[in-house]
């Protein structure tokens, strides 16, 4: 009864302890003064399966909010980001859209971050009709629109992406293509789209492999793919096995069998951790991802660098475009508050109205039928040269 | 039953009864019923948990697959075959209960380390199944547009009502297992975990029994996998993995297997830690759950309603040398 | 219970040519036995003498590798416990094998399960059938309780009880499920001299109500005591069989117990490889 | 006459060191107590009576204190073999203690314990100064009493040449003493001064003698005596005790300093308690010695009281044994009379008187010393059943209860008929017993 | 398909399931190591290969060390927390159940978890192959030279193992404490210190195994749990307690995973790998190399 | 040389030593003799340390070991030969050999001539030493753990119960042994069932009965006697008149 008499000997500070935490637990964290500030709901997943995309919304969501507030907030109104980790985990979003709406009252929520946890909100966003600005890829988080009236989203749709991939393989003469997938909501949802729009594009898929999130080897798949006869491998994920497979098509020397790596691959952290493997490796791209490249004259090319350069001086990394769905989505949202004030309806109708809105994903277009706003022309095939971005020809 | 037991049950019940209304009119906690609603849920897997580990002695890491089962079973029916759900619910327990039954009369032969690795091994097959069965569960992007409950005709909506739902069908799960405890069967079951034997020599079918009690807790978890469904209208396979198994376990532990209460405490007690309480260690969050769990585990490794009972009762027990 | 075959004449217990194997080791070698009814048969031998094993081969903890068991005159070496429990045999083990956190009246209460029968929803449900046969249980628990003189406890945690008591208690739950033949493994084991002559008095008590005792136990006093016969295992096979005053001075069983006679001057020189 | 040193017996054990010596008194204690327990109803019954559980309760030897006594009543209710703490056919030999009481104490041994008897005297007779070349003649009684044998395989165990002489007929002894070569004399210390008497009567000069030793124990004693049987036969005497319901002689032994007797601790446990009260005496302190057999199998005794009066002797002994010494036997506590080693029960004499006239005289009993020799009488008054004017039929009847009396104690007493109101008495009541020897 | 190219497949599948299950079989054997001495299953395996990992990492780029030296420095100081779970947790829990013991462990890989994750941030990170130059062609068959690595820093540390057991005294000693505790102590064995070294020993065989890896894989701070999965499975199918069971089961599994990736179907590797492991553990449940009466005598 | 006081140890929670008392001098064979069950192990298992008794004390050498851990007890000199060998199974012989010597692992010289002697002394240990263990016969097995123990250069053995499960011939080599190692020095405390063998060699016995010793004296003296066989077989203790 070892235990019995450590509780014994520790029993009481230890009580008092608990005391303290749970009385400090129940004290909700977040309240905080001020002369009626804007607020701004926040879902990312900031630790978990995705907190690699959730670390740099959050950092880029309050950068803005630093800066807005710097500049006087709108309207004279502070801004306050209320931002919750869901852990990417749907349960913990869904709570956590909950007490957002119900406990903070936000007019507004950006996030979250993952299409899976998006998908488990939209219905809330639904019936307590409270915009929600999704940085999530899927489509289903803003199809079939009747469902989706306060849904809406900034991140490209996988089928911008694939899309705009297939236009480049058909210029090519790349007709045969092995897929592989992770197997997550990223994975599956490209997937998805690469096997319905290959016929569209006259591409046939010879092989289709799928492998897990936390996968520590992709020889397996790579060669089968190699063995496949295909022309040219996609592989579609998102975090460290977007790595290893560049660096499995490097060592199993597949370099006759082009590599197109899907959006998910767009952080400059990919191309250091890949080193001089990914040398060739191609995918299409949101421009945030290379707007140095970008021609001067080009109306992202001013939004693109101020934001980069504010990020990585504050931050000391390099920009994403996870952190550009923030940025999107949070200045959509700061628009719409400065146009409408914190009305949740009216900001809906705002957003579903926005036009010719310059972010760094590409120009917005919003309509009651697209809740998107983007197109596949607001992507540009890059590949990969001497460890850099570079546009593809 | 005497004033003494029931004072405390009473009082229970009126809590549970006025927590709605008791946290509504505080900005600053009145989605606490959300928690609860979820809580709840989860209450349900833990307390057939419950029976399985701390009365029957066999650890289970597989019951998010049967949380899982409940909840794609409901989805699929009603989603697909446009069921209604309260059909669905039976049909998705009957599912988990013959999944459970096929795995339980193999597994259960096992003991200890080895009975956690095949129902760990269980478990995650059946997430990779869900996973990777993309036509029937939309795979990792998930299931959306399930339809909701409605219980006479009426949609259940508000978190109240859902609150109240899931609470009765916690709290009619705490009476049915509750009878089950303080019966023959339940006798013999915490006769096969205290000395599976002694039982065995006394006339217990243990290997039936075990079955019989896995079967169970997989029903309970399914239908916390169809309310769940229900409840969150939309599903992915992540909310079923090993790490919900992992954390089902913990709940049981942390409230004290011994004890039906304990099921419930642990579990709306984590429930709140992890969604709740720790958000303000931001970061530390990991680490302040880790160390909670470590504490439980080596200062009141009875669990913590056990350790309370313990304490209350400490001055009236005779303390007589204890078997090991 | 009784299969017709089965008269009351007939011995309660029949072995057959009881062999037992584990690996490479063989514990009992083609035991030939018969217990009749109503006595207090006790084993006894050496330590690694089989007793154990052949008791558990008995209860059917264990199946012997070759031979025939018939209890009641049924074949049971095949037999799983619970089976053998239901069909009127219970036993108590060498280290006490209660249900330490439950009460002592629950304990015996377990006892009572092979005669009931409710299920899981029948408990769930509190069905009225149900309700009746707790009711039942508790009666018969109690009675037994009162039978060892255990009343007293009824409600203390069966654990809290001393090792003395513990045993009494494992008896009371190994007679509450109504056995026509009840198997003691070490019953005296650990227990004072006071309270082994209570447990003998409380076996004396049970043989009255005319239950058949099977007992394995080292002390010997209580053997010579209480038992009607006396089987002695050595080495895995029977060496002796009769009443206490025949076994006690039987030579063969002096020298199992005490070991050879010899001097160590015999002792060869260590002999090289011959071991 | 100088003290020479005499080798000790088995000095790996009388010279014990105290704290080895305790530990196995508590290993042997445990160990019969163990077996008394389990083995002999009445102390279970003892025991329990006080809730005491050898193997619970006795862990060091203080707990002996919790114990009751066994008193010689309780001895004598368990006649013949109730206290017998082994199956009879494993008894080798039976002793019974001497006394008047109606049925006697009756002691067996086993094999191991006439062993460890044997061993005891011998211990004694070599502390007296006995050893192997010694020629020595035993005029203890030989039969139920248990002070001749018990002496006798002492001696042989020790290799002495043993003369079994018993008792009596004291010219045979003397020649005996004479022609044998004598070296060493067992006797009660009354008997050896009646040698000496006997000796000088008979004109046999003790000097001629190869006498040595005299080993004296069976009757209370003093200082003066010791001093003239040594310088009448011109022997060294020593004190020994022996104690039937104990073991008989080997008790306890003095050694050649005279100090007192080493007290064989590590088959008996010592204590002397104030007889009243059951205190235990400190050192020097006069009281009851109160015995506890540590290695005794066939007839154990838990905390006997053996009613003598001594007292323990302080410090320690020069002769090199650790072993506690104890006083000469000052007396008895209890209403025992000893006179000539026997002991009697002033009551039972009345109970024999009785049977003579079928009337309880009012007697008393006086012991006085004639010469050397102890002497019995027994003091009647006359009343007028008891009155006979025939001096005849007066004479018969004396005679008839002088050779009652005499059957049943084996000593013939006198009988003295006095005036009636003559003896004296204590408020109304007669004094049983008066002590006329020291006079 | 040509037999050649099926041949070279058959040869990289065999190839890569060996590597990766060289790294199962090392964490495999860690598992053995505190469980042959102790009898507990230590959840926070799999945490000592991550952590490994981004010592490395952090003792090559932030301190600059040569790749060996920060192997060695990353091995050393994973051993240390190895110690740190020994000293201060597990032994205070001495008298815990298996199922106290496993959330005890369990809630200690939660903190290294969420320890790396503060320390390192939730980005992956690399090493650079021991050795330079990129993969060699042979017969198709693309060889890493850090696979090789992996593979011969398995090989060293099972040899160093069975040496460790066989020769040095303290090996032997861990061994008796695992083959007969009572005895050992016996013979003066301080079984505690034993226990204390086996925990030190099997963090720094899972640090070993997590540096090897890093080059080819990457590692984050939740990459514990699943090679904490897999390395346990291993360790269970080669039989609890046996070294040579689980190089071997650890073998077979990376084998059956790579196998199933490349013919049947690579999302369900995982589900194939580990119905084989419940088909072993419903018939044959004392694992490949265990034996039957130690596996009828685990405790729960 | 080992004084035992009043000893009382609970195995789990059977009371099974109740009050033991016994010592040992030095140079001594001592027989701890009796039935099985009647707490022989646990006194051992008390001195060496493996089972912490609840009352009473223990003292070597005027040393008070009682509840030290076992490794300290070995330190002081003692080393025990458990029942049933216990011995490394799964190492070579060499191996449990250098196992026993693991106290004196930085004396490797002595350690190597102490092998070496044994190795000598035991010629068939010699030939099988690569072999493991547990696949040499009960009796070697046995000459195995005596020599294990021997390793540590204890001064006092504990021998528990070094006959059971041997074949007579084997049996009376082992005592063989037993003897020759009195002779060479070393104190022996031999717990045995075999009564008869034991109390030929040894110079004292205590005879246990449940938990209890009931008698003590000399070795050959105890070898005849009939309390003896009441400890075994429970003779007489109800019918102490039958003839």
């Amino acid at each position: 009864m070892v235990g019995g008499r450590l509780a014994q000997c520790v029993g009481r500070w230890s009580r008092i302890v608990l005391w303290v935490c749970v009385l400090a637990l129940m004290v909700p964290a977040g309240v905080l003064a001020g002369g009626e500030p804007y607020k701004i709901g926040a879902v990312f997943s900031v630790t978990g399966g995705a907190s690699f995309l959730g670390e740099p919304e959050k950092r880029t969501a309050e950068m803005i909010v630093e800066q807005v507030n710097a500049q006087g907030g709108i309207n004279g109104h502070p801004v306050e980001l209320i931002l919750y980790d869901d852990e990417t985990d749907a349960t913990k979003c869904n709570l956590a859209v909950k007490k957002l709406i119900k406990r903070d009252k936000v007019p507004v929520i950006i996030g979250p971050t993952t299409s899976g946890n998006s998908l488990a909100v939209v219905g809330l966003a639904e019936d307590f009709k409270i915009p929600l600005i999704s940085c999530a890829a899927s489509y289903k988080i803003v199809e079939p629109v009747e469902s989706r009236r306060w849904v809406f989203k900034v991140a490209g749709s996988d089928k911008h992406v694939v899309g705009k991939m297939y236009d480049y393989m058909k210029a090519k003469g790349i007709s045969r293509i092995g897929i592989m997938t992770v197997s997550d909501g990223f994975g599956a949802s490209g997937r998805e789209e690469l096997l319905r729009l290959a016929q569209e594009y006259g591409i046939t898929v010879v092989a289709d492999e799928r492998y897990g999130p936390k996968d520590t080897d992709l020889t397996a798949q790579l060669t089968k793919i190699r063995e496949s006869g295909a022309q040219a491998v996609v592989n579609w994920s998102v975090g460290p096995t977007a790595v290893l497979a560049v660096k499995g098509w490097r060592d199993l020397k597949m370099e006759g069998m082009p590599l197109f790596q899907s959006h998910g691959f767009g952080s400059k952290k990919y191309l250091e951790l890949s080193g001089d493997a990914a040398e060739g490796v191609l995918l299409p791209l949101a421009r945030v991802n290379v707007g140095p490249l970008l021609p001067d004259d080009h109306p992202q090319k001013k939004v693109i660098m101020e934001y980069k350069q504010a990020y990585e001086a504050k931050y000391q990394e390099p920009i994403s475009s996870f952190g550009g769905h923030a940025w999107d989505s949070m200045h959509l949202a700061l628009a719409a508050l400065k146009a409408v004030g914190p009305d949740p309806a009216k900001i809906r109708d705002f957003l579903e109205n926005t036009k010719n809105f310059v972010g760094q994903h590409g120009i917005f277009n919003f309509s009651p039928q697209d809740h998107n706003g983007l197109s596949k022309d607001d992507l540009e095939m890059v590949v990969v040269k001497k460890g850099d971005w570079a546009l593809a020809q | 039953m005497n004033l003494r037991k029931f004072a405390p049950v009473a009082a229970f019940v009126a809590f549970m009864a006025a927590f709605p209304w008791m946290v509504a009119p505080f900005d600053a906690i009145s989605h606490y019923t959300d928690v609860m609603v979820f809580a709840g849920i989860f209450c349900l897997v833990t307390i057939g948990l419950s029976l399985l580990m701390g009365f029957a002695g066999q650890i289970s890491l597989a019951q998010a697959a049967f949380f899982g089962i409940g909840a794609y079973a409901s989805a699929i029916l009603t989603g697909r075959f446009g069921w209604n759900p309260w059909a669905a619910m039976p049909a998705g327990a009957a599912a988990a209960a013959a999944v459970a039954w096929i795995v339980g009369v193999p597994a259960l032969r096992l003991k200890g380390h080895y009975l956690a690795m095949a129902t760990l091994g269980f478990g995650v097959i059946v997430h990779i199944v869900l996973n990777e069965e993309v036509e029937w569960t939309g795979g990792p992007s998930g299931m959306v547009d399930i339809p909701g409950l409605s219980v006479a005709g009426v949609r259940v909506l508000s978190e109240t009502a859902w609150y109240y739902l899931v609470w009765t069908f916690v709290a009619a799960a705490l009476i049915f297992s509750y009878h089950v405890l303080h019966s023959r069967v339940g006798r013999a079951l915490r006769a096969i975990h205290e000395a599976e034997k002694a039982a065995e020599a006394m006339g217990v079918p243990v290997a039936s029994y075990k079955v019989q009690v896995f079967v169970y807790s997989a029903v309970l978890a399914s239908l916390a996998g169809s309310l769940y469904t229900h409840y969150v209208t939309f599903l992915t396979p992540s909310s079923f993995d090993l790490m919900w198994s992992v954390r089902f376990v913990l709940m049981v532990v942390v409230g004290g297997m011994q004890s039906l209460w304990g099921a419930v405490l642990g579990t709306v007690f984590l429930t709140f830690v992890g969604n709740e309480w720790l958000h303000v260690f931001a970061d530390f969050e990991v680490l302040v759950y880790g160390g909670i769990l470590l504490a439980v585990a080596l200062l009141v490794p009875q669990g913590l309603v056990v350790w309370m009972q313990e304490k209350l009762s400490r001055r009236r027990e005779t303390l007589l040398p204890r078997s090991e | 219970m009784t299969s017709p075959r089965f008269s009351s004449s007939d011995p309660i217990l029949i072995l057959q040519d009881v062999h037992m194997q584990f690996g490479g080791v063989t514990a009992l070698k083609g035991i030939r036995y018969q217990v009749p009814r109503g006595i207090v048969q006790s084993i006894i031998g050496p330590n690694g003498a089989g007793k154990t094993t052949l008791l558990n081969c008995i209860s059917g903890v264990l199946h012997p590798t070759e031979g025939r068991i018939s209890f009641l005159g049924r074949r049971v070496e095949r037999e799983p416990p619970h089976r053998i429990a239901a069909l009127g045999m219970s036993r108590t083990f060498q280290h006490v094998a209660l249900f330490p956190q439950m009460s002592v009246l629950e304990n015996v209460m377990v006892g009572r399960h092979v005669r009931t029968r409710s299920g899981f929803w029948a408990a769930g449900l509190r069905t009225r059938s149900m309700r009746r046969e707790e009711a039942a249980i508790g009666r018969d628990a109690r009675a037994w309780l009162d039978f060892v003189g255990l009343a007293d406890a009824a409600h203390l945690p069966a654990g809290a009880l001393p090792l003395g008591k513990q045993k009494i208690l494992e008896i009371a739950r190994a007679l509450a499920t109504d056995p026509a033949l009840l198997l003691l493994d070490e019953p005296a084991g650990g227990l004072n001299t006071r309270e082994t002559e209570e447990l003998g008095e409380l076996i004396g008590r049970i043989k009255e109500r005319g239950t058949t005792v099977i007992l394995v136990e080292h002390d010997m006093n209580l053997v010579m005591t209480i038992s009607d016969r006396i089987l002695v295992l050595y080495y895995g096979q029977p060496l002796a069989s009769g009443v206490p005053d025949e076994i006690k001075e039987n030579p063969e069983v002096i020298q199992a117990y005490l070991g050879d006679e010899w001097t160590p001057d015999e002792g060869a020189p260590i002999m090289n490889g011959q071991l | 006459m100088t003290v020479e040193s005499r080798p000790i017996w088995e000095p790996e054990k009388e010279c014990m060191d105290r704290g080895e010596l305790e530990q196995l008194q508590l290993e042997r204690l445990q160990a019969t107590l163990n077996r008394v327990y389990r083995n002999v109803a009445f102390y279970r019954k003892r025991f329990r009576e006080i809730d005491f559980v050898p193997e619970d309760d006795l862990t060091e030897l203080a707990d002996l204190k919790r114990l009751p006594f066994t008193t010689r009543d309780d001895v004598s209710n368990s006649y013949p073999y109730d206290m017998f703490a082994v199956p009879l056919r494993e008894v080798v030999r039976v002793h019974t203690s001497s006394g008047t009481s109606v049925n006697p104490r009756v002691v067996g041994y086993t094999k191991r314990d006439l062993k460890n008897w044997a061993q005891l005297t011998a211990r004694v007779l070599a502390s007296a100064g006995v050893t192997h070349d010694d020629v020595i003649q035993i005029t203890f009684a030989y039969g139920l009493l248990s002070g001749g044998l018990g002496i006798h395989y002492g001696a042989e165990r020790l290799g002495a040449s043993v003369l079994p002489t018993s008792v009596g007929r004291t010219e045979r002894q003397i020649k005996i003493m004479q022609d044998f070569r004598t070296t060493a004399l067992v006797s009660t210390p009354s008997y050896a001064l009646i040698i000496a008497d006997r000796m000088e009567e008979l004109g046999v000069d003790p000097k001629q003698l190869s006498l040595r030793f005299a080993i004296c124990a069976g009757e209370p004693w003093t200082e003066e005596m010791r001093r003239e049987i040594e310088e009448r036969l011109f022997v060294t005497a020593t004190d020994n005790y022996g104690i039937s319901e104990v073991m008989g002689p080997g008790v306890a032994g003095e050694c050649l300093e005279k100090t007192g007797m080493h007290f064989q601790e590590d088959h008996f446990l010592l204590e002397v308690i104030d007889p009243e009260t059951g205190r235990e005496c400190e050192p020097g302190e006069l009281g009851e010695l109160v015995i506890t057999t540590l290695t005794k199998e066939a007839f154990p005794v838990i905390r006997y009281r053996t009613g003598d009066l001594c007292r323990i002797v302080p410090g320690t002994c020069p002769c090199g044994r650790t072993f506690r010494r104890i006083s000469r036997i000052e007396g008895r506590c209890d209403n025992v009379v000893v006179i000539k080693g026997v002991n009697i029960i002033p009551e039972r004499i009345g109970d024999i008187l009785e049977q003579v006239k079928g009337e309880r005289p009012v007697y008393q009993l006086v012991a006085t010393r004639r010469g050397r020799l102890d002497q019995l009488e027994i003091w009647i008054e006359i009343t007028e059943r008891l009155f006979f004017d025939k001096m005849r039929e007066q004479r018969t009847l004396v005679d008839e209860m002088r050779q009652k009396v005499a059957n049943f104690i084996g000593i013939v007493p006198r009988i003295k008929l006095v005036e009636r109101g003559s003896l004296e008495r204590e408020g109304d009541r007669v004094i049983p017993f008066v002590d006329r020897r020291s006079e | 398909m040509e037999s050649a190219g099926f041949g070279a497949a058959w040869l990289q599948y065999a190839l890569g399931g060996i590597t990766i299950g060289a790294i199962y079989a090392l964490v495999a054997i860690g598992y053995n190591i505190i469980y042959n001495v102790t009898e507990i299953i230590n959840f926070a395996q799999g945490e000592f290969v991550m952590l490994g990992g981004l010592f490395a990492v952090f003792f090559y780029e932030a301190c600059g060390l040569p790749i060996l030296a920060a192997f060695l420095a990353a091995v050393a100081a994973v051993a240390l927390t190895g110690l740190v779970l020994e000293r201060y947790v597990i032994r205070n829990a001495r008298q815990a159940t298996v199922l106290s013991m496993i959330i005890i462990t369990i809630a200690f890989s939660i903190l290294l978890k969420g320890g790396a994750m503060l320390a390192w941030g939730k980005d992956p990170y690399r090493l650079p192959p021991f050795t330079g130059g990129g993969s060699i062609l042979w017969n198709g068959v693309a060889v890493q030279p850090q696979a090789l690595w992996v593979l011969g820093v398995s090989g060293i540390i099972v040899v160093c193992l069975t040496l460790f057991f066989r020769r040095s005294v303290y090996g032997k000693a861990m061994l008796a404490c695992a083959d007969n505790p009572a005895a050992a102590r016996l013979v003066g064995i301080p079984v505690r210190t034993m226990i204390f070294l086996s925990f030190m020993l099997s963090a720094a065989i899972g640090a070993a195994a997590g540096v090897s890896i890093t080059p080819i894989t990457l590692m984050e701070y939740d990459r514990g749990a699943l090679l904490g999965l897999k390395g346990f499975g291993a360790a269970v199918l080669g039989g609890l307690g046996q070294f040579f069971g689980a190089l071997v089961a650890g073998l077979l599994l990376g084998l059956a995973e790579s196998f199933c990736a490349g013919y049947v179907s690579s999302g369900y590797k995982d589900a194939v790998a580990l119905v084989l492991l419940l088909l072993a553990l419903f018939f044959k449940p004392e694992g490949l190399f265990g034996s039957k009466e130690a596996a009828g005598l685990k405790r729960f | 040389m080992l004084t035992v006081r009043s000893l009382h140890t609970y195995y789990g929670n059977i009371h099974a030593l109740k009050g033991v008392s016994l010592h040992v001098r030095s140079g001594e064979i001592v027989a701890l003799i009796g039935a099985n069950g009647a707490g022989k192990t646990t006194l051992v298992h008390s001195i060496a340390g493996l089972l912490r008794p609840q009352k009473g004390s223990i003292l070597y050498k005027e040393e008070d070991i009682t509840g030290l851990a076992p490794e300290a007890v070995v330190e002081r000199g003692i080393a025990l030969v458990p029942e049933g060998r216990q011995i490394f199974a799964t190492l070579s012989v060499e191996a449990n050999l250098e196992m026993g010597a693991f106290i004196h692992r930085n004396r490797r010289d002595q350690v190597r001539r102490d092998m070496d002697a044994l190795l000598e002394r035991f010629p068939i240990l010699r030939e099988r030493r690569r072999q493991l263990a547990g696949t040499l016969s009960g009796g070697e097995q046995q000459m195995l753990a005596i020599s294990r123990a021997l390793m540590a250069r204890p001064e006092f053995l504990l021998l528990d119960e070094p006959s059971m499960g041997l074949a007579p011939l084997v049996i009376r080599e082992i005592f063989a042994i037993i003897r020759r190692l009195r002779d060479e020095g070393r104190t022996i405390l031999l717990i045995e069932q075999n009564a008869r063998a034991a109390l030929q060699i040894a110079d004292r016995g205590y005879v246990m009965e449940t938990g209890k010793v009931v008698l003590q004296g000399e070795g050959r003296e105890l070898l005849a006697h009939r309390e003896v066989q009441r400890a075994y077989l429970g003779k007489g203790s109800k019918e102490i008149w039958d003839a």
